[in-house]
């Protein structure tokens, strides 16, 4: 494996805040993935995460250089699985996760709240997920063993 | 992987199905609903969304989906989905919506499934 | 469409000079030629050509950041048509294009001289291509038109 | 896309038939060579090397390839190659090698003409 996380072997993928640019960004994903043989199914789900990443940064950011960036990286944990690790940030707004509710199908299939979903998905699709965000802007970690 | 998300349609009697192919995003989620209605409209009492061709929903897309099953079960009418990725089944599963809409493996199933006996 | 030449609008990938991340980035110029729905075999001249200009980068250039630099623009000139361009840098050696021997079949054929054929190949593939090459690295500009 | 080229080999006679899926670069490369050296040890006087789960092959996998060839044009055999793609087609008459080795669409019109009458 040549790739791996230590940082200085990355592959860093910046797209702009346009339509449909996190469809072009699911095909980095499943060409990292395949690299490790991550099973389609894992990629599938990493491509879904990270497609509510950019989404969320499209949407809600309002990025200052109008640009979402990703990172992926290979590694290892010890002896453990190989993992991908994908990484998105933007010079957003950044967001109060305190403040955000955790969603429910009751609360979707009874009132106008449909939304609100694509941060519980992330966490549901990838095996770990760390959120920091500020004023500067928000950074997803998210990890997906092999 | 085209980003324009095609759906066709297929009426049989009281049935519509509608198949999608490519990325379900909120346009995708809109045609699929413009079609949805304009069936409902045109007397279809059951839709089957066969999502066999696409690999990706994503949540403003399954929101979508969830105002379409809304209105068909305010109408009383049925709606059943086939051909789902384990993603997508899990994706479905995790807002919810597999516990108000009916999942089947083939589209004879789903259709079979949601016919006027 | 949403993403033009004009800088403002671009893809950016970097990748690690390590084995077979060539092949990693011709899935970000497959997903960019699919979003302009350039055709299949014009993708994979693009493909190739892109493959060219990394595995040179990789054998020759000896990066000092480690690493190859690839943005992906598309755009139109004037009414024409539309084309996907991909820039291939490395902040490596450099080379002198004059020095350059331009190959052919017959000394393929004949001689021990094998290789020296990924320039032409890019040349030939692309319906543009500058290079610009100095002390600080070497910059391959190419555009296919759809 | 993988990133490890497999390279399947099939005997018929004195034809050895080497079909690869993936990527050809050095190692792509230097496995159909291997390959391909062990069937003329072994008596095997032509070889078709179809490329048709092949989609990107690199100058340098071209190079190995051409000195296959010339290993096969020195023992006086025969060498075919089928399944190209459009870009591989392209690429292989840019390097010359469509003018030494020949090319067919298909397998068996690769078979057929390398095999001894
Ligand atoms: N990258 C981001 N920048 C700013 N705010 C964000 C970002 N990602 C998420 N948020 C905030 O978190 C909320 C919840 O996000 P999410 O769960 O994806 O649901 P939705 O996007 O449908 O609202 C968003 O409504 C937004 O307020
Ligand atoms: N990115 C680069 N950095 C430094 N030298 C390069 C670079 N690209 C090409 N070259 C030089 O140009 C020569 C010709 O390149 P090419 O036509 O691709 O053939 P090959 O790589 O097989 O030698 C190389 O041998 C090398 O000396």
């Amino acid at each position: 494996m040549s790739l791996d996380a230590t940082g200085a072997r990355e592959i860093s993928l910046t797209i702009p805040v346009a339509p449909d640019m996190e469809i072009v960004a699911t095909a980095q994903a499943a060409a990292v993935g395949e690299f490790i043989e991550m099973p389609r199914d894992k990629i599938d789900e990493v491509k879904l995460a990270l497609v509510e990443a950019c989404i969320n940064a499209f949407e809600h950011a309002h990025a200052r250089d109008g640009r979402v960036h990703l990172t992926f990286r290979v590694g290892r944990e010890g002896d453990a699985r190989e993992f991908l690790e994908v990484e998105v940030l933007d010079q957003g707004r950044g967001f109060d996760q305190t403040a955000i509710e955790t969603p429910s199908a009751e609360k979707t299939f009874s009132g106008r709240q449909k939304r609100g979903w694509g941060l519980q998905i992330i966490r549901s699709l990838m095996d770990s997920v760390a959120i920091s965000s500020s004023e500067g802007g928000t950074r997803i970690l998210m990890r997906k063993y092999k | 992987m085209s980003e324009v998300c095609r759906v066709a349609a297929e009426r049989r009697g009281d049935v519509a199905i509608l198949s999608t192919d490519g990325y379900i995003n909120n346009q995708g989620g809109e045609e699929i609903a413009r079609q949805a209605y304009s069936h409902l409209e045109s007397g279809a009492r059951a839709l089957v969304l066969n999502l066999e061709k696409t690999r990706i929903v994503n949540s403003i897309g399954i929101s979508i989906l969830i105002e379409v099953l809304e209105k068909v079960m305010d109408r009383k009418g049925k709606l059943a989905f086939c051909g789902l990725t384990p993603t997508i089944d899990k994706t479905f599963r995790i807002m919810g919506l597999a516990q108000y809409a009916a999942i089947y493996p083939t589209e004879s199933e789903a259709v079979r499934a949601v016919s006027s006996p």
